[in-house]
Order: structure tokens, then C-alpha cells, then sequence
């Protein structure tokens, strides 16, 4: 066990996968000298060379577009988008090529690739930088999307990814890189597509991930004093959903909640509360809600803070859950 | 707009003409075999079109015009090397041994791809343009990074020039030096749209704008086809970086069967160039200098036709997937929404004859 | 009234908006001399000019970055997408600049501009002309998504997406072009954002979109003759959705399934589900069912109809929501 | 890399020298005008970075090193001229009367744009890399069908060259033929990332492989910059089409306040660079030639220290925006989540004054 900060762990994860596998490159922009505005491919370049650490000209396309003709080559990825709201020109390469190569090819191409993507808000950050692109990848079949919350998930996270022979969509809570917490480095906490439960409680579920996960612990903080007991779960895996947790504890409470930062429609909250409502009809005593970021583009950062679910907004989801009864 | 810039080693008469940096290094029994291939894939591109029009096929995508282009590069490529084309490379993956039926399971919609692409080392069709020339830079990148003497042919035509996929690649493939040579065939026409709409100026310039070497050849041309795509492979692979050949063809036939070229070209303009036909100018070239014999070309002929015979029976037999199969290789990993799905289709006892 | 194919009716509804108004332009690849590979632009080039009827270079992402440019001009651009699975290239400019310029210039830019997508499969074609892709769009706040599927709407809708202010995807189910029906020439049939009960019904409310909805009808003929009365719902809008009219259909059926062909990960129907699962918590009689298309890349056209949903697997949903009771 | 393609008019010690092509058409008053603007507009920037060190901005992007690029560039433009900047043309923003404020809201993170772009006829930034360049083109093209005689700027960056954006937008201007003048500011590096990654020969040849002028033009002199601009707007509003304007000059800040380019960069490069500082070419001119006295030069400084002073005194008293202002402009007409959002916003009591 060690300590460390989100930024930290991803960094030395990859350094370990670069280790363990000499095909595992690192392509994106500024993820050289830099290494990276986020740096968490610092000192990488140092230790690996320009040929495995690859600064790319500035083209999202192009960076993800030839990360497939590697992975066809037998190489395997790591593409770092800068910024969430810079995937989009990618989006072609992601969704056409990378989701559905190995299909084409009647599983002859190993799609082993890993796209980062620091995403969520709550930086202060500039328009662009603050985007919650998860459901579009989500729902591309072909793709895997996950995000860490924790270091420690983060260090393993990231090695199960780049091991894993599907293209991942790696979602990086860019507002949580720099808290710390234990990491352990002998061995994964579990698999790449399990939710974790990261606090039991009997009244309501709480699902969520990324960014989100630590608002919905403070908020089952606040809501034990208030004699409530919140069960709180982080998808981790956000494509596929790992159902069966979140069931199994929906089960016992009988009320849910969904907490995203991005906008309700047709997002990863909405697939929850849909599955959930179908798998848990019988046990489900309020609809379940979903706490969202609102159906509007990202707002100028001074006020980020009223668009991203709160504690306060979690809570008051939480009170109509729990004060309607079937 | 066919002038010196365009390298030429036969007229379309079929005479030889003296190129001050091309010469052909070709004999007659390889010029016979270029020869051979542009027939049979024309016969077999034929066959497709009949099968199409039979309701055999849901669409095909003809080369008419367009085989010294693409038998000319694909003759050129070694072995080792690996190409990325397009719907239209019919030629291209002739040459690289890929199985004609297998060609048509796209068009036979039975599948998204149609044969192992590492067998052949001729990747899966590229259906959405352009997405291939990035993706073929990124396999050259692989390529110096294994140390590897192999280069790496992206194809795209004069429509897809235009796609921002193609010109990123062209910054990377400059940038990195890689051993990509770009084959873009225009012929003319995107669909309805002209060549003028996509660029003013003759398309191998581009590449000298991004600092690497672009040519122009006459795409009609076999024997200069194959001399320029020799020449910048063998260059790529030694680490002489990438080169843009603009083979100047033309799509004699419409863009696919689906689509009516009387809407948008004129005959005229048809007659030009079926008069350039690439078959006909080394056909020529055979008679003339290497008095090849009118039953030489019929055994071409022969054996054209019972490969289009064997292809129309290949596919005929060709099945409809089981449905099932659609959950296969969507991912390479267990996935539940994949076992869901198939779980439902059993269930609903959907199988392969169910469907009308 | 006068009978036309949807097809038909696309291309009235576009010639009449362009004579209504000069600042409307249509552009996208093959739509001038051809009239777009379906046809729907025939004549408008030859009526309208050049100037107005734009052939454009092959790509997409220009076409639409290009559309946003003279929206801010003035005026109003008809784009073409010429398959579904090509409007990923436009994916940046249709996310970063189509749905957020209006807010980014406090109002002062008009976005009024529609991207035409002739989406959904049926027609036996080759991979990438058969995608759904109108989640990513819902999904994104600042767009709005319809879709006609009658031959009436598609006169209409056409000519309100192009009059209103806010960029439209219009999306056409490819499969229905040349379906004949009456079309109204004086007035529309209703707003561009309230869906249609197309079959008053009893037991089941059926809600769909696109090619769907005559899948949907034909499975009410035959739920009908079982002696199953099903409620038909055209969505009409995929974004915003007209929740109070579905709403108003659960009420009294109590039961839902929706209908889609993209796969059901985090998509439209998703969002109904969820939605309806929360308005409708107490009319509910069973959990709300989702017949969507696979968790696959479309497959080869040869077996795309077990793909979409289909009579059957309609009727199975039905039969499912039938069955639980609670 | 200077060499003879790089147009200059002023040597980096601010004597004059011949160019075949260009000549200065400017006297005192208006030279001296271009030296005001870029003092001014260096103060502003030097004011905004103390602000964000301050904790008043979010985040600054500097441009020491790059205002003869844009004041040349910005003075060139006629009023109904329309430009597209990306988040780094302050000095374009400046020349067009955007008042400094409405430049930093974006910076303050009060505001996704700032200002009114059709009352300054300059368009809000575009932060994504590209994009701007095909909305030039776009707008140019309306330009045309209005048939008036107007100008449309198009701004980007060395690293922004590489996007498939900006080079899709080179094929449509060439096609169409629009009045759009791309103005690339080659200022060496996009963040960590150096010129040589993006390109291995200069930018503006790239023009050339697309069919249209390129030319280079030595950034950091703000003559040459004015010159090379203004002739290629007047070509474009006439009918003379699209050009291509490389900007060659140097970023001396950080990339933004965000950056530390002590990471990626050595002190020498910069060291020489600040010896070719644009504001002090023309200052030796104005002196050299002109012989402007101190006290002129100093009024300048007081001035810019006054418009500085102004505007920190504006950006302390820009409040945060109330919350509920997100959902207004989300659209245009009535959006039925726009409105619950609205409503639950005004549920919760979020005021503009609760967060802290
Ligand atoms: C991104 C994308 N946009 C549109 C299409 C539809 N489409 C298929 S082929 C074609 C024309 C291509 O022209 P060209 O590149 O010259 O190739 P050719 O068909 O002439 O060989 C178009 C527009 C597509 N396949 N992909
Ligand atoms: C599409 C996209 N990708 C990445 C970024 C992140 N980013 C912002 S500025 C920048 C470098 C831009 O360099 P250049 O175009 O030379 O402009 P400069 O900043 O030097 O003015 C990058 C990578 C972005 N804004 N947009
Ligand atoms: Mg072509
Ligand atoms: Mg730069």
C-alpha cells in the first residue's frame, strides 16, 4: 500500500503496462517533454523513448486513426485526448473504425487500444474542457467505456484496459487527479467491468462514477445525520453496466438514484433507470430519479457548480425517493 | 489537362514513349501477365455487375476503366508489403490473392469484410472515405517501429481527396517519414461530382504542399503505373517517406449499380476515354513489339470466363449468414449485452431459413 | 389532398421552403445535377440555381462547418448527409459548433440551420447506410431531433425544421421513401415537436419513430386480431420528447413497450423508459420493454431484419407486458 | 528559416528594406498608430496574466511576441471585412472595438464568448482547434451570394494547421473561389508541441498544393504584416479568392497561464527571439525616421497604463453570472428541459449570490 494522487497512479500504470508489454505505446499531444497538461504521462518520454512515447501533430482524427492501423500492426495504444471536448473530431475514426474493425474483419484485427479522456468539470476550466462525452461511446456497440474514481482504480484500472483486447474509452475524473489515496500494488481490487459498493446503506441506492462518486459519499454523509442511510455504488464500468450489483442492492432498498454530469436525455442515467426499473419492478417503491447536468451547453465555469449534481441536488433527489411510497 | 506532367510510357495507341526519369523494366512475359490480370478482373467485374442486375448481388462497384491503374499497383507491391482500399480496389486484391468470392461477400451483403486481411495482407474494405489513409499511416508507423523493409499502400479516389482524414494523413505521414505511398485514382467523378469540385489544380500537388513527393501517372498506362508505384515503394521502404501518385483514370461505368451516370455526364465524354481503354493500349503494345498471337489472347479469354463462371457458382452457393452470427466478433471479449442479444434471438427461435 | 411518396414529398416540402424564403440553400454531396443518391433534391438545382443548390466537395465536416459559417451570414442551409453513417465527420462541428454557437454569441447567432440524415436500415445495403445514430444528436443540448415517418409529416416537418430558429437533425427512414400516402398541401398536420397516437389502442402503449411506426401498426393489426388493443405513438420529435402525450397514453394503458432499431444502450428509448417509469410510477402495470436493434455493429444487410425490431419480436414484448401483472 | 520567401519590410533593428512585391504605403501617424495598438495591447495582455495570477481569471492566453502579427493584420481589415479568431487573437479583437472587458469575460469564465460578433463584425472564440477556418469559409460564401465586396479572416495556429478542419476549409475556398484570407500565426509552437512536428517545410506552401497564393510574411513586422494582409483582403473582396498568410513570429509567454514552457523549451530560442521584439522595430523606425520624441512614445505608455488600470477596474467588477442565465440562449425558441431546468434551478434556490 502506498499513497498517491489520481495523477500519480495513472502514471505509474502506464509505466507499468509500457514495461510489462514493449508494444504499448503512448500517442497524443503534448504527452512528450510535457508530458501532458495533466502530466500524466510525465517523464514517460524519458524512459521510453520518442518512438513509444509519441508526440502527435495536432489532429484528433489522425491520433486515434492511426493508433487503429497500429493496433492492426499488432501495437497497442494509449491515445490521450487533451481535453474532453477535443474527441469529437475523432468521434468518425472512434465509431466507424475503432468499434467496428474487429467485427469487419470477422475477428482477424485485435482493436487493443485505450482512449483517455480527462472528462467531467469542475476545474474552473474554459468552454471545451468540461464535457461529459461518455454515452455517446457508450452506446456505440463495439466500444467499452469505464472511469475511475479512486487512485487505486485508477493504477489498475488503466493496466486491465490496456491489456484488454476490446478499444476502451478510459474516462478520467480530471477534478479528482489530485486527491490522494492507498494504492496497492500487488494486485487489481477486481475486474475492469465490475461496480464497486462504496458504502452499504439500507434506504436508497445511489449510482454514479467518476467525478460524482466522492459528491455521493459527502452527500451520504450528510444524509446519516439525517438519519438516512444511502448505498453507495460506482458503476466503474460505465459500458457494459455491471446490472447485477446495482440490482442486488436496489433489491434491498427499493429507491434509486442516478447522479451524472451530463444532461439527463438518453444518457447513462437514464439506461440505469431503465434497466433497473425492468429488472427491479417489484421491489422498486419510488420511480428512480436521476440528478444530472442540465440540458444545456456546459455553462461558463464561475457558475459550473450549479450545473454539476451537488450534495444538495443528490439530497433533494434523495428526499423525493424516499418520501414517495407505493 | 493531359500534359507533361503526366508520366507516360505508352501512348494510348500502345506505342512506347521515352519518359526522362521512367523506363519499363518489364518483360514481355510480365507484361503478358499484366495484360492476363486486367482481363480476368474486368471479366469478373462483369460477372458481378450480371450477378448484381440478377438480384444476386445488393450493389456493385465497377472498375471499368480503372484496371491498369490498380493492376499496375497491385503488381508492383511485394509481398510483404500491406495495402488499405477502399469498396472499389477489385483489382488491388486480385493481386494480392484475395479469393474472388470473398471479394463479394460485401456486395453479397453477407458480410462487412470478406476475407483475413492478414492473410492477404490487403486490409477489410473502407466503406467510409478516407478513414483508411490515416489508418494505413498509423499501420507505416508500426512498420518503423518493428524495423520492418515493407511499405504501405493507402488507396482513395479524386472524392475522398477532399476528406479531412486523407489530408491529416498526409501531415503525418510527412511528419513521422513514413513508408506510405498514397494511390488516389482519379477518376474523374465522385458519384455526380466532378473532379473540378474538388480541386483546380491537378491532386498530386497536394503532397507538395505538405513537403513530400506527389506524381502524376497515367492511370491508363499499366507499364507506367507499375514503374512510378515500384519506384515510391521501394523508396518507402527504405525509409525514402511517403509519396502522393495520382493515377489519372477513368470511371468508364457507373459509380455503383445503384447509380445512373446519364444524370450528370455526358456520352462524349464516356467515348474519349473508352478510346484510351488500358486493356486495348498493351494489348497493342503485345502485338506490335512482341507479336503475341490472337490465340494467346483467347486462352486469356478462355480462362477468364471460367473464372467468371466459377465466381457466379461461388456465389450462388453463397448463403445467407445464420442470423446468429451477428453476435460474433462484435467484441473479442465476453460481453453481456452481446449474450443478451443472442439469448433473445435463440429464444425467439430465429434461425438461418426463417427469414424470407 | 394528393397522394405522393415520402421521397416526393421531401422534395415539395424543400422546393417550397426555397421559394418561400431565398436565404434557404440546400447543400451536400451529389445533390445538384443527381439530386441526392435518393433523389430527394431532383429538379431544385436546375429551379434554383447553383448558388442555391450546392454540390459540395466530399466532406461532411466542411459541409456543416461550412453551413454554420453562412448561418451566421444569414442564412439557411439544408444540409445532406448522404448516409447516416457518414455524418460522423460533422460529429465536431454538429457538437461544438452547431448546438452551442447560438449560446456562445448570448443569443446574437441564429443556428438555423437542419442536417438532413437518411438513417435506419431496411434497405438491404452495404455497412455503414443503415445506422441510427439520433441518440448522439438527442443527447446533445443545443440540437433538436426529429424524424417523419409519414409522407404528410415529411412535407411539413421539412419546411417547419427549415422555418424554425433552432438547428434541426431531420432524420428520413431510408426504407420509407417510396411509400405512397396523402399529403395535406394547406395546412400542417400538427407542431413540429408533439408526437402522433397514429392507432387509439387500450392494453399496450406502443412508442416509436422512423421506419418503426408502420412495423409498430402492422403489429397492431395482428395484436389486434389476438384480441390485444395496442396504442400507436409516433414520437415525431426524438428531441424534445412529447412526454405528456405518451404520458397521457400510459395513463390509461399502463403498460409500455418502445420500439427502435439502435441498439438499446443509453438510447431514445432509454430515455422514454425512464421518463414515463417516473411520471407513470403508479399507472405502470408492468416494467416499460425496449425492442431496439442488437448490441452489435449492424450486420450484412442478408440478415438486418432480424436485426430491427420486427412484427414478432414486437408482439413478444407485448405478450411480456401483457403477462406481469402487478 | 528566414529566408528570401519571408516578406519583410523592416529589418529586426527597424531599417527599412526593399521587397520586390511590397512596398509600405503608410506615413508617420499611421505607423505610429500600429505602434500604439501593439503597446497597448502588450499592456492589456501584461494586466490580464497579473489578473489570472491574481486569481481573477481563470486563465490567460498571452500573446508577447505576436502583436505586430495581429495589430498588422487587424489594421489591415476594412470595417465590413469579418474575421473568425481562435481564443488568442486579443489584438484582433482590439482593432475590431471589442472593449478589452468583453475580451476577458471568456477568461473570467463569466461568459462562453464576450461580445456582440455582428456589432464588431468578429466572431466569438472557437476553441476547438479548426473549426473557425470552415465557419470563415461558410460565412464567405454568403459574402458571395450577397454579392458584396467583403473580406472574411480566418485565424489560426501552427498547430491548429495539422487539423482536418482548417485543411477541408483550404479545399472549399479553392473550389468555391470565397474572399477568405487564412491568417496562419506560425508562432512556433503549439503548447509543448514544436513547428517541425506539425510541418518539415514552411506552412504557406501548403496553399500551393490546394491551388492558391502562400505567402510568408515576417510576423514580427508590423509593415510587412499590413501590407501582405491588405492585399490579400483586397484580392478576395474583388473576386480574387482565398489566401494563405503565414504569419511567421513567436510565442515569448507560456502558451497560456496554465503552461510552464521551461519543460519543452531552452531560454537561448527565446533569448533570441526577444531581440526580434515587434514593438521596438517600429519604435526604432518611428525614432530613426520619423524622429518621434520620447514624450510621444511615453504618452503612449501612460495611455496604455490607463486603459490597463480601466480595464482591471471592469474585470474586479464583473460579477459572477447568476446561475439561472445558463438556460437562457441554451436555444432559441421554448425547450420543454431547458424549462425543468429552469424550474428545479429555481426550486433549489440557486441565486447568484449562494455559491460561494
Ligand atoms: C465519409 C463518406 N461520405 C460519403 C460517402 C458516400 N460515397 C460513397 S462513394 C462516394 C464518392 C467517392 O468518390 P471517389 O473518392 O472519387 O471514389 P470513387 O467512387 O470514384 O472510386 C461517396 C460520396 C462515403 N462512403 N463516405
Ligand atoms: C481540437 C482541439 N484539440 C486540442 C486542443 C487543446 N489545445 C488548445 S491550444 C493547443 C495548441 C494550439 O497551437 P496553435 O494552433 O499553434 O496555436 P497557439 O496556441 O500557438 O496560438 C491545443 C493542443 C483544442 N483546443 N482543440
Ligand atoms: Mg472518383
Ligand atoms: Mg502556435
Amino acid at each position: 500500500m502506498t499513497t498517491m494522487t489520481m495523477a500519480k497512479a495513472l502514471n505509474e500504470g502506464l509505466r507499468r503496462a509500457m514495461e510489462k508489454n514493449k508494444k504499448v505505446l503512448i500517442m497524443g499531444e503534448d504527452v512528450g517533454k510535457l508530458g501532458g497538461v495533466f502530466r500524466i504521462t510525465d517523464g514517460l518520454q524519458k524512459d521510453f523513448g520518442e518512438d513509444r512515447v509519441i508526440d502527435a501533430p495536432l489532429a484528433e482524427s489522425a491520433i486515434v486513426g492511426t493508433a487503429v492501423g497500429l493496433a492492426i500492426r499488432g501495437y497497442r495504444t494509449v491515445c490521450e485526448i487533451q481535453f474532453d471536448g477535443f474527441v469529437y473530431p475523432a468521434f468518425d475514426q472512434i465509431v466507424s473504425q475503432v468499434a467496428k474493425l474487429h467485427k469487419r474483419s470477422d475477428g482477424v484485427y485485435t482493436m487493443g487500444l485505450v482512449i483517455r479522456i480527462p472528462f467531467q468539470g469542475g476545474i474552473g476550466a474554459i468552454e471545451h474542457h468540461s464535457e461529459s462525452p461518455e454515452a455517446y461511446f457508450a452506446q456505440t456497440a463495439g466500444l467499452r467505456v469505464v472511469s475511475c474514481s479512486t487512485p487505486n482504480d485508477a493504477y489498475w484500472m488503466i493496466q486491465q484496459s490496456i491489456e484488454h483486447d476490446d478499444p476502451i474509452i478510459f474516462c478520467e475524473p480530471k477534478s479528482r487527479y489530485w486527491e490522494k489515496g492507498d494504492v496497492d500494488l500487488e494486485s487489481p481490487p477486481q475486474g475492469l467491468f465490475e461496480a464497486a459498493v462504496r458504502r452499504e446503506g439500507t434506504d436508497v441506492t445511489v449510482i454514479g462514477y467518476g467525478s460524482s462518486v466522492k459528491t455521493m459519499l459527502r452527500a451520504a454523509d450528510t444524509a446519516a445525520v439525517e438519519g438516512t442511510s444511502l448505498e453507495i455504488i460506482d458503476a466503474r464500468s460505465i459500458a457494459p453496466l455491471d446490472l447485477d450489483t446495482m440490482a442486488r442492492s436496489l433489491e434491498k432498498t427499493g429507491r434509486l438514484v442516478v447522479v451524472q454530469e451530463a444532461p439527463h436525455m438518453a444518457s447513462i442515467g437514464s439506461e440505469i433507470v431503465a434497466e433497473l426499473s425492468e429488472r427491479c419492478f417489484y421491489s422498486l417503491r419510488a420511480p428512480g430519479l436521476r440528478v444530472s447536468g442540465y440540458h444545456v451547453p456546459y455553462p461558463p465555469s464561475r457558475i459550473e457548480e450549479e450545473y454539476r449534481p451537488s450534495v444538495d441536488r443528490i439530497l433533494d433527489a434523495v428526499d423525493r425517493v424516499m418520501g414517495a411510497e407505493s | 489537362m493531359i500534359g507533361e506532367e503526366l508520366v507516360q510510357l505508352l501512348t494510348p495507341e500502345g506505342e512506347r514513349i521515352a519518359h526522362s526519369d521512367y523506363e519499363s523494366t518489364l518483360g514481355s512475359d510480365e507484361i503478358f501477365g499484366l495484360y492476363r490480370d486486367m482481363v480476368i478482373i474486368r471479366r469478373l467485374c462483369n460477372e458481378s455487375t450480371s450477378l448484381q442486375r440478377q438480384g444476386q448481388l445488393a450493389l456493385w462497384a465497377p472498375i471499368q476503366g480503372q484496371e491498369a491503374a490498380q493492376i499496375g499497383a497491385g503488381r508492383a507491391l511485394a509481398p510483404m508489403d500491406f495495402t488499405f482500399p477502399t469498396y472499389r480496389e477489385h483489382g488491388i486484391a486480385w493481386c494480392r490473392g484475395v479469393p474472388p468470392k470473398d471479394m463479394l461477400r460485401l456486395f453479397r451483403a453477407t458480410s462487412n469484410g470478406g476475407w483475413d486481411p492478414q492473410k492477404y495482407r490487403h486490409s477489410v474494405p473502407t466503406v467510409v472515405l478516407g478513414n483508411q489513409a490515416l489508418n494505413a499511416v498509423g499501420y507505416a508507423m508500426g512498420v518503423q517501429r518493428d524495423g520492418a523493409e515493407e511499405a504501405v499502400m493507402a488507396f482513395f479516389g479524386d472524392g475522398a481527396s477532399s476528406q479531412g482524414d486523407v489530408l491529416e494523413s498526409f501531415v503525418w505521414a510527412a511528419s513521422f517519414n513514413t513508408p506510405t505511398v498514397f494511390f488516389c485514382q482519379n477518376n474523374q467523378w465522385g458519384i455526380s461530382t466532378p473532379m473540378s469540385i474538388q480541386s483546380k489544380i491537378p491532386l498530386y500537388h497536394r503532397a507538395h504542399g505538405f513537403g513530400f513527393p506527389g506524381i502524376r501517372v497515367d492511370g491508363n498506362d499499366v507499364l507506367a503505373v507499375y514503374e512510378v508505384t515500384k519506384r515510391a515503394l521501394e523508396s518507402a521502404r527504405v525509409g525514402g517517406g511517403p509519396t502522393l501518385i495520382e493515377a489519372y483514370t477513368y470511371r468508364l461505368g457507373a459509380h455503383t449499380t445503384s447509380d445512373d451516370p446519364t444524370r450528370y455526364r455526358i456520352d462524349a465524354e464516356v467515348e474519349v476515354w473508352k478510346h484510351r481503354d488500358p486493356i486495348e493500349r498493351v494489348k497493342s503494345l503485345l502485338v506490335r513489339e512482341y507479336h503475341v498471337k490472337a490465340a494467346k489472347f483467347d486462352d486469356v479469354t478462355v480462362e477468364a470466363d471460367a473464372l467468371a463462371l466459377e465466381l457466379r457458382e461461388d456465389v450462388l452457393a453463397m448463403d445467407r449468414p445464420d442470423p446468429i452470427t451477428m453476435f460474433d466478433h462484435a467484441y473479442a471479449a465476453p460481453h453481456p449485452l452481446v449474450d443478451e442479444g443472442r439469448r433473445e434471438m435463440m429464444e425467439l427461435g430465429v434461425s438461418a431459413g426463417a427469414h424470407s
